[in-house]
């Protein structure tokens, strides 16, 4: 059980951090169309978080971290707000700053691409509900690779600006890819994407993160877990 | 010389179908006056939308559980959607939504002033749900029957998710008012900021609003600034009362004799400083406007760009 | 007491908060020079900000937020670490984000005259504390101000990117400015620092705040005390 | 050619200062060789300066009482002021901090690894005083005899300050370690992942060191990498112990016969790693200089025209 909750822990995580990252486009995107789209991205993402928190509150209730006698939040909330960074498990990919669109764009389709992969597999997980998520999660982050997909294409073959800025920022996440496991089946589909897109991989080597998160995390978590702190016994 | 000879006859068939209460379509003939006043009107409303994701949107980040931030970013993201829709329907007119992002990011274009006021808590998020959607919704129930075809139908779409966000900003209210103290002491120090600007959103009384006449004949506008604002007076007292929470109004009660509430008047200098521009956020909007539109230049063109050569491609 | 302590808390809010805003340079200035001075002008305000939010406490230590039994705070710490946004007292002016270096320079010009003419007539304040505080201001006010006045000289005169930064900065000071309360003697240096550099008094009406923070506090606030709330008994 | 024939003569003269423990002055002749370890060495110790700013200075925002706001802000302003000395010694010898900023830039001028750690929790500013500032206080005293005057009179400021700013740090743990759990907590998290990091940058073992002999006969360095290492490490346990802080090291005991510590080795590939750009900060470090340094460009072209127009008006 604890097992099955520190998995669901590091997924929903990633799902969490990352949708925090990509709500900061929201009323700051390129245009409407994209505006809408990353808050789909980032909704996803969200109701993933959601889910996953939950179970692993359920699996194990020990993981949760203690507040005040009768305070009302619910655990997946008290996982969100009230860990600090150190808690955190997730990969340090995306707890990165968003960097332009292109920098966005590179990220969604590296951490869509693998978790999709990874979702697949998990729909043949044991545990029913993780089973669920993963079932929902693989439309979902078909969406978001083939969203991230065609905006790829579209910069790498747009104009030269947005190929050097598509090209430097697929190297700053390239460089954390490692972080989310060894996936020989996304890797394929990545070649592919760029290989359509006529973008080399980029040539950097994994970032040692020793196993630790990026200074970035902490701010991060001081914006998100502001307001929920300040009320411990608050009903939202 | 000979649309000259057509034309009274096609200004006889515009008043015709503007009487019936029927739809007047982007490819009818109407009167320049007209199409300048829809399109003005329109934009103002996308323009609204699109600023008003800023006052919200900056507490998404900060939203206090999962299922606000969810319902937060899902609010904001509908506005971004009302915009798409309602500049849609300015470009059946033939003008481009880049033109009018221009027309607003130069100031040549207004949205509504109630964006001008901070969001400076997240009981805020509620209330700007529960009073100024209210306050939109009935500006805008009456616009659903509104003479230009393409907005009447965008607004019957946009009351629909509108009186859902008034709902849910209600909903998150009623909830932290059976919180903690301090979250009660936040909902009502939000609504004592937004009950006036709220009011404000009717636009200045009647007897100071010059062009509700002629918009009213035209079928663009369906009632009279004061009627509204009686409405939606009439419509919050009663849901302030199943809060607990008091509007910052000595002199509202309810009138037996004219059944509806008497109120006192906004402080209409402040509404008219806030409209020319020296609100508290007017400049913050439009710069955070502007740097999303500088920052997204690269991007829409490379589109462009990709877009062309995708038809050179294909052709 | 209670008149004195409101008092000695406006001043100081708008020092720290100043303070705060400008440490953001801090490895990020035009050049090294620049970095220190910055540092300086922050040091400043913040050692005024401190005996200053002591004084209110110690004037009336009603005003100080309450910790939980036994917390080891000082009084001037849970002044700055423990208030809302919404209970600083400080003009809007000093929360606003920093801009590029030419608003940094316009902001503190405005601020340090202004605050330096103040600071001169509480010389003769008729408490001792106060007095002190101001006395010593005095210098570093000084300096602050003709730090930013040589600046200002410089960018006006310097090229035209950097006049037309430094105007637009300005701007956005300017429109701030009433809430500093009216002091002709401020004013009279103000037109002389603007005529000696050729730039004319911004063209802008004074923004209505009706009295409030602006959204950027609460934003600033969170950074500010997110370590110390996290350890409402922690000693430093 | 003539100087072909002094060449010798001075270099004998060279040779008889560096061995007196003199100093050697920018004017003084010196060989190629020298004057370029020289620039690379102090240039590298002026980049640790500036970008050693960073991991510390985003605490500042962060602090938790105004004493530590006020002293973690001195410290850093300190640091950048050491930068300053240190390019107007490399200066004397003829390259401006500008070059040496787009090498550091670039990539082809390193600094201090130890920066390119992050620094997670408010302890780290502690623990980065103690350790970090006192493992460079260990390579340094002896810099401040180094045989380059400027560079030994710029050490001899620096080392007050180093010293200063490592008891402060001291002083923070110390001060944390009589709080709570969770301060004693964040103190032995920060000195576990700092400890290694800190030993690391004494630089590789001295048979892996192939520069240090000949910075040994210039006077540039006065000590092994592990003999400073040793006397680091000599210094550090009994501080530790009375802080109450253990270091991550199974191997550290006490060794009677060499009167010294015995203690294990870093993890040598990583550091190898982190010098060959991969550590966990490497390009975040630069790519924040570098923005600093792109955002401040205008200013500083505008400070060079306004001088420029200073000298015209002048002459």
């Amino acid at each position: 059980a604890h097992e099955l909750a520190t998995y669901c822990l590091r997924l929903g995580d990633d799902a969490l951090i990352l949708s925090q990252r990509l709500s900061e486009w929201c009323s700051r995107a390129p245009d409407l169309e994209e505006d809408i789209a990353l808050a789909n991205v980032a909704l996803d993402l969200l109701g993933q978080a959601r889910l996953l928190l939950a179970r692993a509150a359920a699996a194990d209730p020990s993981l949760v971290p203690a507040l005040p006698e009768g305070s009302p939040v619910p655990p997946e909330d008290a996982l969100a707000f009230f860990r600090d960074d150190r808690e955190f498990r997730n990969a340090c990919l995306v707890e990165l700053p968003n960097g332009d669109f292109a920098e966005t764009v590179g990220r969604i389709l590296v951490f869509a691409t693998y978790r999709l992969s990874l979702f697949q597999r998990l729909t043949s997980h044991p545990d029913a509900v993780l089973r669920a998520v993963a079932a929902k999660g693989v439309k979902e982050l078909t969406y978001h690779r083939d969203f991230a997909g065609r905006w790829f294409l579209t910069l790498a073959r747009g104009s030269d600006e947005s190929r050097r800025r598509l090209e430097a920022g697929l190297a700053r996440t390239w460089a954390y890819r490692h972080e989310l496991g060894e996936d020989d089946e996304a890797e394929l589909v990545l070649e592919q994407v760029l290989a359509t897109s006529g973008i080399a991989a980029p040539d950097v080597r994994p970032i040692s993160t020793g196993g630790r998160h990026t200074e970035h995390l902490s701010r991060l978590l001081a914006e998100m877990q502001v307001v929920a702190r300040q009320h411990p016994m608050g009903v939202w | 010389m000979s649309s000259a000879v057509a034309e009274p006859e096609l200004a006889a068939q515009f008043d015709a179908t503007v009487r019936r209460k029927d739809r007047i379509e982007p490819r009818d003939w109407m009167p320049d006056a007209y199409r300048k006043t829809v399109v003005r009107q329109v934009a103002q409303h996308a323009h609204s939308e699109i600023i008003g994701m800023q006052p919200e949107g900056q507490w998404i980040g900060r939203a206090p559980s999962l299922r606000r931030k969810a319902i937060l970013l899902a609010k904001v993201q509908d506005e971004a959607g009302h915009g798409l829709y309602l500049y849609s329907a300015t470009e059946t007119l033939g003008v481009s939504r880049d033109e009018l992002t221009e027309m607003l990011i130069s100031g040549r274009q207004k949205y509504s002033s109630i964006f001008n006021y901070p969001a400076l808590s997240y009981a805020d998020v509620g209330t700007i749900g529960w009073l100024v959607d209210g306050a939109a919704i009935c500006n805008q129930v009456p616009l659903c029957r509104t003479s230009f075809g393409p907005y009447g139908r965008a607004m019957i779409r946009i009351c629909k998710e509108e009186s859902f966000h008034q709902r849910q900003g209600f909903e998150l209210l009623m909830t932290m008012m059976r919180g903690t103290d301090e979250q009660r002491a936040m909902v009502q120090e939000s609504v004592n900021r937004f009950w006036w600007p709220a009011l404000m959103m009717f636009g200045p009384p009647d007897d100071a609003s010059p062009n509700t006449e002629q918009s009213m004949a035209w079928g663009i506008k369906t009632h009279t600034n004061d009627e509204l604002r009686q409405r939606f007076v009439d419509m919050s007292v009663p849901q302030a009362k199943a809060l607990g929470v008091t509007f910052p109004d000595p002199d509202l009660k309810w009138n037996e004799e004219r059944q509806a509430h008497d109120f006192g008047q906004p402080d209409w200098d402040e509404f008219w400083d806030v409209v020319k521009g020296n609100g508290p956020c007017n400049a913050q909007r439009i710069a955070h406007r502007k740097q999303a539109c500088d920052d997204g230049a690269w991007v829409r063109e490379a589109a462009m760009a990709f877009a062309e050569k995708q038809k050179v491609a294909t052709a």
